[in-house]
């Protein structure tokens, strides 16, 4: 895709739970290539909207494309499957598995062994058995967990739980990745480390990032462009710098006087 | 040895068969899944076997061909499949407790079903079902490479990436199904080969049995499978195997302990009048020492250290 | 002034993640006391210690000088500490009347339940207007206060307030920030979870930063307002 | 502590497995019997000769085996007074069965390979014997069983013979009876409990009965042994005026059945199939019995001296008339005992290897007659048995309905 | 169908409903405060109607190991019904310590508790079948005073029967549910148990002590069982011995399940539905009437699986 092209389009999505409008009419696209900022308040509707994108709740009315391809009435794994990769807010790995195995779980688009191929134990299963796991040591090197993998992943420390979570989505080899608050919870230095981590794994992996963070300096830092959602409602859409100076934001944002 | 196998032969086998019927309700939970559905495969691979082998499959002289028997086998196998994902694809939609009472719904209607229709004798059932072995020992033959495949084959499976995708959907469903797992492919597969599995052991146990009948396969069976499982342990293919064979034997070796030549008459005959009491005691205070289940991979694990002086390498 | 509450050590663990690393607090009569910080960083669990909803693998809680650390969740509010939990989390299923009756449940003056309720619905007229109303149906704000107001109802001497502004508009917001104001001066000791940094400084009279469970700066909250650092860290 | 949790599965497995091990070495009497045989009378000493008795002693078929249980013991208490077999005493081993196929064969297992029996009486259920029988056929140990009325029962093998009289033998007797009590009778409505093999094989020739007579047939309502509520079903059959209402169904169902068509108003004649035959089903519809037609192979009035010592001795014990399993698992044990006399009289038995005493005895329970508490009977090469009275009777309920008894009509 | 036929069946199905939604109500209420199934409710129902027959002066029989024995004076009915729901309320706590309380301190997994709840309904049974054997009991003819065995609702000629046993269980099913109904709706304890069922966690912030209510709820539904059974009992005597309440067990959680699990006016509507259901089963099917319960479920679930009046849930993600 072309970097000019949005590689996602949000059209006036809107998402009601039972009277409650979570998001409310919005519209946005997200360019190819781009780190995206996605703010507001706690409660704002931004996972909502993750969750609208990815499949997990579909939306009450509005318009979603990937590319040329509308996501409306796909299901998650049919949206993974698209190159659509993401992280959660509240850490939902597979708490029983090891390290190795949650990153392996998330190469299953690229595993073609069946399951009588892999009972029987063919050449061709224990390569791939054995290349997955190599890609997945390989990503787990990358955010700094390969010489934990035989761990149990409830046993992690909780920073090394998001860096799992992070490794999980990149190993799907998406095209997009969203990620919900990947600094919560990490003390200054790790924030810091993330930062340069999410950069590197941009241009590595040629991602497009969007991105839900409530530390603010992270976000100005990291994002091309921000979106400030606040009670559903997108308030702002910019440059960090012209969303920081918006009235709008400091008033919803900062709970200014 | 001989006494051995003839007191205990029907006793062993019927602890293999314990083992199977408890993984074929691991199977579907491996996955997340609380099927209770087992007797309900387990009577329709019986009614097959008994079906064919009374009306069907012509045989002479004294035992009956094994091969046969492997074919009824194999028939149950491919009809409960069949049935299995007819059935799996609407009703795996359903989440825990929703999902498990769904499955006895169907337990009890195929119950109901066997005693009206014509062609499963009703009440009576089919009886004079053909022996394939002389004495209940010669089952052996099929109750243990049986058990040994499907071991090995868990073994396997429980190794392999569809062993993991199905431990992941148990774990967290939603995060399966973004990481571009379709989670009601691998819900039905899991629960099609706990079908399939149940069907086949039901289908040799016509023959083991003699007779086949409405009674086979009830949801009292549905939840002695789960206890099997969950009192063996429901994170390894070990645990419903030994739960499966240990529940499966306790009454008896209840009733073995009260014929002890040493012990008192009286002790003996209460031992014997209490041995279902003490069997629903055990299971509560199994369930009370062991929630997790007797075998655990944790235990597994320990044990495996315990044999070996290093630990398992990465297989990189 | 004397300490209503003290902290000491208090460690607390979720599986093998520590939420809370031997974190030392205290809160003395008449103030209130702000804990901010990140998400994540163990605001919510320190008063769900304090309130036993979670067990503490370490140190100890005293309150009016008597270890109540390993009390049941139930006595430790008859012993006068409520806590309006993060989320907020009225029985949706019950009337306003209802959870507020609930909130006095350890009580057992009619009388005087009687009278707090009239002064609940005085200081929230809202919820005086919908008190027959199912707490599920009333909005984000509405249920705010309930929750707050349902925490009175037990005449706390120490309220513990999770997220009071959470998802909630601007105007809301202030109006609820106003009414832990008027708390304060009637008397109520408040220790105050809030990821509005700003508001919540200018709220309280002392302040704790918590960092992936950790204590890492405390003082006076006017002071702090104005620190370099928390600007940097909290106010962007 | 982990190491205990590694330990302690371990030695509980070991444990389990080291008893079964034991068991089996043990040659010591084995089998819990219900009295000391060499105490209870007049017979001389000699190893007592183990008879096993394998009914359901526990699950929802216990209210028969129950009553199974109570019949051989006085069978055992009786025939050691009168000297046992030549002067050796009987002992009864009891294995319970369960309700279920399992447990049947389990416990046959038992009684064969452990007890070392020279034959059984059981089980409860046809079911169950199609499960358990074979293996005892294969074994070469005689069965007689006390309650097994399907077709096909003595067809299982050589040595599978039966005391309790098929029902296509007893069941048209009754529809006769009621035929001969109202001949008026046109229309007849048929209900079965459709889980009990017992009911179902009955209704079949109750059904052809029916329509034998040449009576209208005008439904067949069928229904399940732990039903307890019968008013839709009863309102449904009464709607269409039947004059007769044919009952096969056990105590319980059955006799809430008869009370609530009588309750709801239905007047006509009710017959009960065999599974009504037992005092048990007075006290669930007490006056309401009253007059119900009951189909028997066994009654307590029988004047023969047999039944009369089994009468008493029932009667002194359980305060009641005994009911047909009880006579039933009685016979089986005495046809066991007199077989075993006329063998031993033959070749004394003590010269016989097991084997041998198996086989000969199962030659002799055929070739022989018996006088019993059923009456005078004996058994065709299959084993299936002739008997020579059958019985109807017509229940007679006191003013209270607090007790009855049958009133045999032949 | 004419009319006369239709009312009479519909009535029946009522009868039989009420029956289904007394079990059905204690079974459910249960999971409305634990989120799990007592396989043990079953039980408990039977253990009532034996309570309840001993202390209105029935006699044991002659199998078991209390044989022959029988109390020296007794209750009226009512007094006996009253005391032997009290009882199995009792049993029922007894039953919540012994397999339910110790696996939630553990944090065991819930289905564990389908496991141990069956141990435990195993033992009752089978510890009554030692005591009292397997006969079957029936309340004594007088317990209801001098009413007739049925009442006619309809015309001589166009005759309605119903047993009065039925209306009277019927009626005391309606007084219990009313009782409920209030207890739970409009007092402070009934209150605080619905606040324990939606939200432990928020009540015990509130100052109720979940435990206590768990106890209490463990004995109300206890006390409906029981009662449940002792009046099933008198109805059709104690039909199946130790394993009467078993049969109710199964077709109760078709009950409470298609009212929606945890849901009491849910298990009412269902049961009634239910009754209803069988009571109309073309006479030619009669052999699929035990099916039906099972039938409508399996739709049911298929189509709404939170029950039909129960809540469907959001779930967050």
């Amino acid at each position: 895709m072309s970097p000019d092209v949005p590689i996602l389009e949000v059209q006036n999505i809107t998402r009601r739970f039972s009277g409650l409008v979570a998001v409310n009419n919005v519209s946005f696209a997200v360019r190819t290539g781009e780190i995206f900022g996605l703010i507001g308040p706690n409660g704002a509707g931004k996972t909502t909207l993750f969750n609208v994108i990815t499949g997990l709740t579909p939306p009450s009315s509005g318009q979603l494309r990937y590319g040329q391809t509308s996501l409306n009435q796909l299901r998650p794994h049919q949206i993974a499957r698209l190159g659509v990769a993401r992280t959660f807010q509240n850490l939902r790995l597979f708490g029983n598995l090891s390290v190795l195995e949650n990153v392996a779980i998330a190469r299953h688009l690229h595993i073609h062994t069946g399951l009588v191929q892999s009972i029987v134990g063919t050449r061709a299963a224990k390569t791939e058995e054995r290349q997955t796991a190599l890609k997945a040591l390989e990503i787990l090197e990358l955010v700094g967990l390969a010489s934990k993998a035989e761990q149990t992943a409830r046993n992690l420390a909780y920073g090394d739980q998001r860096r799992l979570e992070l490794a999980r989505a990149l190993a799907l080899q998406p095209q997009l990745l969203l990620l919900d608050e990947p600094a919560a919870g990490m003390n200054p230095n790790e924030k810091g480390a993330l930062s340069q981590l999410i950069h590197q794994i941009r241009d590595r992996f040629d991602l497009t990032v969007i991105l839900i963070e409530h530390h603010v300096p992270l976000v100005m830092g990291l994002c091309d462009r921000i979106a400030v959602l606040d009670f559903g409602q997108l308030i702002a859409l910019g440059k960090p710098e012209a969303v920081r100076h918006d009235p709008a934001v400091i008033a919803a944002y900062l709970g200014g006087e | 040895m001989g006494n051995f196998l003839d007191s205990y032969g029907f006793l062993i086998v019927s602890t293999f068969w314990g083992a199977l019927l408890g993984l074929s309700v691991y199977l579907p939970l491996m996955a997340g899944q609380l099927s209770l559905a087992s007797p309900g495969f387990y009577a329709l691979g019986g009614y097959i076997a008994a079906i064919l082998s009374t009306q069907v499959l012509p045989h002479s002289g004294e035992t009956y061909p094994f091969g046969f028997v492997l074919l009824e086998m194999g028939v149950a196998g491919l009809v409960s499949a069949v049935l299995a994902v007819i059935l799996g694809i609407p009703v795996l939609r359903l989440r825990g407790i929703y999902l498990a009472i769904a499955t006895i719904a169907f337990v009890e209607i195929l119950r109901v079903l066997a005693l009206n229709l014509e062609i499963t004798g009703g009440a009576i059932g089919i009886f004079s079902i053909p022996q394939p072995f002389r004495s209940p020992v010669g089952y052996l033959w099929i109750a243990l490479p049986l058990l040994v495949l499907t071991m090995v084959l868990l073994y396997r499976l429980e190794q392999s990436h569809t062993g993991r995708v199905f431990r992941a959907i148990r774990e967290d469903e939603l995060a399966a199904d973004t990481m571009g797992i379709d989670p009601t492919y691998y819900k039905v597969l899991s629960f099609t080969l706990g079908a399939i599995l149940a069907g086949m052991v039901g289908a040799v146990s016509a023959h083991f049995f003699n007779t086949w009948n409405a009674k086979q396969g009830t949801f009292d069976n549905s939840i002695i499978y789960l206890a099997f499982v969950l009192s063996g342990g429901s994170r390894t293919f070990v645990g419903p195997v030994v739960g499966g064979m240990v529940l499966t034997a306790l009454p008896e070796v209840l009733r073995t302990i009260a014929n002890i030549g040493g012990i008192p008459l009286w002790l003996g005959g209460f031992l014997q009048a209490m041995r279902l009491i003490i069997f629903g005691l055990l299971i509560v205070l199994g369930s009370m020492f062991y929630p997790q289940g007797i075998v655990t991979p944790e235990l597994l694990n320990r044990l495996k250290l315990a044999f070996r002086k290093q630990p398992k390498r990465i297989s990189t | 002034m004397q300490k209503l509450l003290e902290i000491q050590n208090l460690s607390v663990n979720y599986g093998a993640i520590q939420a809370l690393q031997a974190i030392d607090l205290f809160i003395n009569e008449g103030e209130i006391v702000t804990l901010i910080g990140a998400n994540g960083a163990g605001k919510s669990t320190t008063l769900k210690a304090i309130s036993r909803l979670v067990n503490p693998v370490g140190g100890r809680i005293f309150y009016q000088g008597q270890d109540v650390t390993r009390m049941a969740a139930h006595q430790v509010v008859r012993s006068g500490i409520a806590h309006s939990p993060e989320g907020r989390r009225v029985l949706t299923r019950q009337t306003v009347l209802t959870n507020l009756e609930l909130g006095a449940y350890g009580r057992s003056d009619r009388l005087g339940i009687k009278a707090d309720l009239e002064k609940q619905f005085l200081t929230f007229p809202r919820l005086g207007e919908r008190r027959q109303q199912l707490a599920g149906t009333l909005s984000g704000g509405e249920q705010q206060m309930l929750a707050i107001a349902r925490a009175l109802m037990s005449r706390p001497k120490l309220l513990l307030l999770d997220e009071p502004s959470l998802g909630l508009a601007p105007q809301i917001v202030l109006e609820i920030f106003a009414v832990i104001r008027q708390l304060h001066q009637q008397g109520v000791t408040i220790l105050l979870v809030e990821q509005n940094a700003n508001l919540a400084l200018q709220t309280a009279n002392r302040v704790y930063i918590l960092e992936a469970g950790q204590l890492t700066l405390t003082g006076n909250a006017a002071e702090l307002l104005t620190d370099e650092r928390v600007r940097q860290a909290y106010l962007g | 502590m982990l190491r205990r949790r590694v330990i302690l599965p371990i030695l509980a497995s070991l444990f389990t497995f080291v008893l079964v091990v034991a068991c089996t070495q043990a040659n010591a009497p084995t089998g819990t019997s219900t009295s000391s045989a060499g105490d209870s009378g007049g017979a001389a000493g000699g190893n007592p000769i183990p008879i096993g008795i394998a009914v359901a002693q526990t699950s929802n078929v216990a209210l028969l085996g129950q009553e199974q249980v109570v019949g051989a013991k006085i069978a055992e208490e009786y025939f050691n007074q009168e000297g046992g077999v030549n002067g050796t005493p009987i002992r009864l081993v009891f294995q319970d069965t369960a309700g279920d196929e399992q447990g049947a064969i389990n416990a046959f297992t038992t009684l064969i390979t452990q007890d070392k029996v020279v034959g059984i009486v059981g089980p409860t259920l046809s079911q169950q014997a199609f499960a358990a029988d074979p293996i005892a056929d294969r074994a070469k140990v005689p069965v007689l069983a006390p309650s097994n009325t399907a077709k096909g029962i003595p067809q299982i093998g050589e040595y599978i013979a039966r005391v309790s009289a098929p029902v296509a033998v007893v069941a048209p007797n009754a529809v006769k009876t009621a035929l001969k009590i109202d001949p008026n009778i046109k229309k007849a409505a048929v209900f079965f409990a459709q889980n009990d093999a017992f009911s179902k094989s009955e209704t079949e020739t109750f059904q052809k009965t029916v329509q034998e007579q040449g009576l209208e047939l005008v439904t067949v309502q069928k229904f399940q042994t732990t039903d307890t509520d019968f008013q839709a079903q009863a309102t449904n059959a009464m709607n269409l005026k039947p004059d007769l209402i044919v009952i096969s169904g056990l105590a319980a169902d059955g006799g809430n059945l008869v009370k609530q068509l009588r309750e709801l108003g239905f007047k006509g004649l009710i017959i009960g199939g065999n599974g009504l035959n037992t005092s048990n089903v007075f006290s669930v519809c007490k006056q309401l019995c009253d007059g119900v037609l009951i189909a028997q192979a066994y009654s307590p009035e029988l004047t023969s001296p047999i039944n009369q010592k089994f009468r008493e001795a029932y009667k002194a014990q359980n305060k009641k008339e005994p009911p047909q399993f009880s006579a039933q698992a009685f016979t089986g044990v005495q046809v066991f005992v007199e077989a075993l006399k006329a063998l031993d009289t033959k070749t004394k038995l003590s010269t016989l290897s097991p084997e041998q005493l198996r086989t000969e005895l199962n030659t002799q329970i055929l070739a022989g007659k018996y006088e019993t508490p059923l009456g005078s009977i004996s058994f065709d090469p299959e084993g299936e048995v002739n008997q020579s009275q059958f019985y109807v009777a017509q229940i007679k309920m006191e003013q209270d309905g607090s007790n009855g008894s049958f009133k045999f009509l032949n | 169908m004419d009319i006369t036929l239709f009312l009479q069946q519909f009535l029946n199905g009522l009868s039989i409903g009420s029956v289904y939604a007394i079990f059905a109500v204690g079974y459910t209420l249960v999971f409305s405060i634990l989120g799990i199934i007592n396989f043990a409710h079953g039980a408990v129902f039977t253990l009532g109607a034996y309570f309840t027959y001993f202390l209105s002066g029935g006699a044991v029989g002659t199998n078991g190991l209390l044989a022959n024995l029988a109390l020296p004076f007794q209750f009226s009915f009512a007094i006996a019904l009253l005391l032997g729901s009290i009882l199995s309320g009792l049993s029922a706590i007894a039953i919540e310590r012994l397999a339910f309380r110790p696996l939630r301190l553990k944090g065991a997994d819930p289905l564990l508790t389908l496991v141990s709840s069956l141990g435990a309904a195993l033992v009752i049974v089978n510890v009554l079948q030692y005591l009292v054997g397997a006969e079957i009991y029936t309340f004594s003819e007088g317990i209801y005073g001098d009413l007739p065995a049925s009442i006619n609702l309809g015309t001589a000629e166009r005759p309605i029967m119903i047993r009065t046993v039925q209306i009277i269980i019927f009626g005391v099913s309606a007084v219990m549910v009313g009782i409920l109904t209030y207890g739970i709706g409009f007092t402070r304890m009934g209150k605080a148990l619905q606040a324990v069922a939606e939200d432990a966690t928020t009540a015990s912030l509130l100052g109720i002590d979940p435990e206590r209510f768990i106890t209490l709820t463990f004995f109300v539904s206890g006390f409906l069982g029981g009662m449940a059974g002792a009046l099933v009992g008198s109805s059709v005597s104690i039909a199946s011995g130790p394993y009467f309440g078993i049969a109710y067990g199964l077709k109760g959680l078709g009950v409470i399940v298609l009212g929606g699990l945890g849901n009491i006016p849910g298990a009412i509507v269902g049961g009634m539905v239910i009754g209803l259901a069988e009571a109309f089963v073309p006479t030619d099917f009669s052999g699929y009437k035990d099916a039906i319960a099972f039938a409508i479920l399996f739709v049911m679930l298929l189509v709404r699986p939170q029950g039909l009046l129960g809540r469907s849930r959001i779930q967050k993600v």
